[in-house]
């Protein structure tokens, strides 16, 4: 089943069917999440309305660290069985984890201004993000560059990859250096024991954050696979208009005279 | 196998020594960035004893970047790297014996200078001798490391400028280490030895996955 | 060895270079590309040598063993894989250690080519024919079956290009394969030809 | 209702949120028109 529905004429049909109930489930989650953050949850009694912020701020950080799990995921696909879905799922996926990982910076630093007097904290998890981000502007940065698409995937996939070895790596020793230079009166940003009425609204979230990135990846998708229908049909008109090299053949001929 | 490694090495290292290329640049850049430090700090030395190894270790990060384009570049370049697909020895020990002829000629000459810098930002013995060790440890990952992003930039014109971009977050948990380490010495809470432990252990992940992944990049190149 | 070469298409940066390509080799043959400039010669030779994937078709070498092809050939090409600032020798010695099977020494194989003189010189200060020259004595160094050679005669005078004819004539009398793109007669004896060009239009595109 | 003192923060955070989630949307929406009469131009044969 996974073949069949792997196969781009596949996923183009099954993806267009899904993408617009996709793109409703997202918007009625995500108004009903807004309503249970804004008027259900109360203000918290440390940080006041500011935790409202939190509603999106943890949906951000979660969707940018899926969308790299997906590209490293596309990554394997790419290298290992050459699927041509999983190059473009790894490029459309780039530009969106990219854009969840820069929308839980900015929410990031808005939170810690009222909170820590200060936009900017180095805290640990703030840090990881921000490498995540840096990761990620590679990465696009790679897909502009490389022209020919096949290669950009394959290219891409290896950095990808070695990104994925080297964030968890990343993460604990940017951990290990923040315990090493903060003082430890630091607020902790949603911690393990969170109440329920701040609970659910924030799981509402990011299942409304998840389905927004979901539809938004399988656009991103369909629109690759018709650039590259584009870029195939220019090579052929190109060949097309220019006759010796159109139809190119050998001739094994015998021994020359 | 031994032979094509050494053959390799010898090569890379008798090219540098002719050309004189980017393992002396590399020096200078280094000893240039130490140097506007205290333009930029002020000339206070108790400041600059406190945060030389920190210096010391972001000049070596940067002056690795010097050169790195052209490891697998210049060899794409003249048909070079042709030849050496061609060996009955595995890319993966071409990768390994060029970055170790790389690493010989910039990683090393950089932390063997770096206790004649150390007198620049005013670093007293000890704090000197572990700033060099902690070099001498952690420049090997981050070569390794630059070899993938010139693996991979190796067929891109004016690949340098991406090359940095690509690798310079993943050189942060060696900067990481290697700081805390040289720290350690001047005296803290931890002791010297775990981040150089694992500073150490940076450096073996960094050779394994670095010649892997550079040698699937050029493979893959075309 | 035998060389199989079936049904092989190339595609380069999605573009059809050819299609539909069929041949083989075996011991003591030579073939001998030609076509009009941009027509795949490099190509063909760039697949033969395992740098580019064909985008269908296959590549095979018979009889020689667990080696893969590229570990069986010599290329000499445009680029020609030498340092400008490694003399003719050290160049030669080199790609002896990173080749394997060694048979002449680079002394020996640059006395053969005629370059005994520029043995000890950086190889950046040579003519083009010279330099040429010593790429070919890397055929010499390590002994290796097929070799691909990608215009061998640019850039050589008459008296080389002999010199060149007899290296192959040699080679092929040794049991050896030779593959040359080529625009010019190559004085290869009895070689087979492999012309790449314009197929006869079949109509008119709609 | 009422934000406290920090109003601006929160609607800030808000407000760059769709900012941002507009313009991804906005830029897939473009590209994909892009694509769409690029395919359209060739099968009109317009390149003919």
């Amino acid at each position: 089943m996974w073949t069949r529905l792997a196969n781009p004429g596949h996923f183009l049909r099954w993806s267009v069917a899904l993408t617009p109930w996709l793109a409703g489930a997202a918007a009625l989650t995500g108004a009903l999440g807004l309503y249970l953050a804004w008027f259900v949850a109360p203000p918290d009694y440390q940080q006041g309305e500011t935790v409202r912020i939190m509603f999106i701020h943890v949906p951000a950080a979660w969707l940018g660290v899926f969308f790299y799990g997906s590209m490293v995921l596309s990554a394997i696909g790419t290298l290992v069985w050459r699927h041509p879905l999983a190059d473009v799922a790894q490029r459309a996926a780039a530009p969106i984890g990219a854009a969840f990982t820069l929308i839980c910076l900015v929410t990031g630093a808005l939170w810690g201004k009222p909170m820590w007097g200060t936009y900017w904290v180095w805290d640990a998890r703030l840090t990881s993000m921000l490498v995540l981000f840096l990761i990620y502007c590679g990465i696009i940065a790679l897909w502009r560059t490389v022209e020919e698409p096949n290669r950009a995937a394959r290219t891409v996939a290896i950095l990808t990859l070695v990104g994925a070895v080297n964030l968890p790596i990343i993460k604990f020793s940017v951990n290990w250096w923040s315990t090493l230079h903060q003082p430890a009166s630091i607020l902790r940003m949603g911690g393990p024991t969170i109440d329920p009425t701040m609970l659910y609204p924030l799981i509402v979230m990011i299942v409304a954050g998840t389905l927004t990135g979901i539809a938004l990846h399988l656009y991103a998708m369909r629109t690759e696979i018709l650039r590259r229908r584009v870029r195939t049909l220019t090579i052929r008109e190109a060949e097309r208009l220019d006759p010796g090299a159109s139809v190119m053949v050998a001739y094994p001929a015998g021994p020359s005279a | 196998m031994i032979r094509v490694f050494a053959a390799l090495v010898a090569r890379d290292l008798r090219l540098a020594g002719r050309v004189g290329g980017s393992g002396a640049l590399s020096l200078v850049f280094f000893l240039m960035i130490v140097a506007l430090v205290p333009f930029a700090l002020g000339p206070d030395l108790n400041l600059l004893s406190r945060i030389g190894p920190a210096i010391l270790w972001l000049a070596a990060v940067l002056a690795t970047l010097i050169g790195l384009d052209r490891l697998f570049q210049a060899d794409d370049e003249d048909g070079s790297l042709e030849l050496m697909t061609a060996s009955p020895a595995p890319l993966e020990i071409v990768v390994l014996a060029k970055v170790c002829a790389h690493w010989l000629t910039t990683g090393l000459p950089l932390a063997l200078a770096s206790p004649l810098f150390g007198l620049l930002v005013a670093l007293d013995g000890p704090a000197t001798a572990a700033t060099a060790l902690t070099l001498l440890v952690g420049t090997p990952a981050l070569t390794f490391v630059g070899a993938v992003g010139a693996a991979l930039t190796a067929s891109i014109r004016r690949g340098g400028l991406i090359l940095a971009v690509l690798v310079l977050p993943l050189m942060i948990p060696t900067l990481i280490f290697g700081v805390s380490a040289a720290q350690a010495a001047l005296g803290g809470t931890i002791p010297f030895a775990t981040p150089l432990t694992i500073l150490s252990g940076l450096s073996l992940i960094a050779a394994v996955v670095g010649t892997l992944a550079a040698a699937a990049a050029l493979r893959w190149g075309e | 060895m035998r060389l199989i070469v079936d049904n092989l298409a190339v595609r380069r940066s999605g573009r059809r270079v050819f299609a539909g390509l069929s041949f083989a080799l075996g011991a003591g043959e030579a073939l001998a590309v030609t076509g009009r400039n941009g027509a795949g010669k490099s190509s063909l030779l760039a697949v033969l040598a395992g740098r580019l994937r064909p985008a269908a078709g296959r590549v095979a070498a018979e009889g020689v063993g667990e080696a893969s092809i590229p570990e069986c050939l010599h290329v000499v090409g445009h680029r020609d894989g030498l340092k400008g600032a490694l003399t003719a020798e050290e160049n030669l010695a080199f790609a002896q250690a990173l080749l394997g099977a060694p048979r002449l020494a680079p002394k020996a194989a640059l006395e053969r080519l005629g370059l005994a003189h520029a043995r000890a010189l950086p190889v950046a200060y040579l003519s083009a024919g010279q330099r040429r020259r010593v790429a070919l004595a890397r055929l010499l160094v390590s002994a290796r079956p097929l070799w691909l050679l990608d215009e061998p005669t640019a850039a050589l005078d008459a008296a080389s290009q002999d010199l060149l004819a007899g290296l192959m004539d040699e080679h092929r009398a040794g049991g050896g394969l030779v593959v040359a793109a080529t625009h010019q007669s190559l004085g290869l004896a009895d070689a087979r030809e492999l012309r790449i060009g314009a197929a006869p239009q079949p109509e008119a595109a709609p | 209702m009422d934000l406290g003192t920090h109003g601006g923060f929160i609607l800030g955070a808000y407000g760059f949120t769709v900012l941002t989630l507009a313009l991804l949307i906005g830029n897939a929406v473009r590209d994909r028109r892009a694509q769409e009469r690029a395919l359209a131009a060739f099968r009109d044969g317009e390149h003919r």
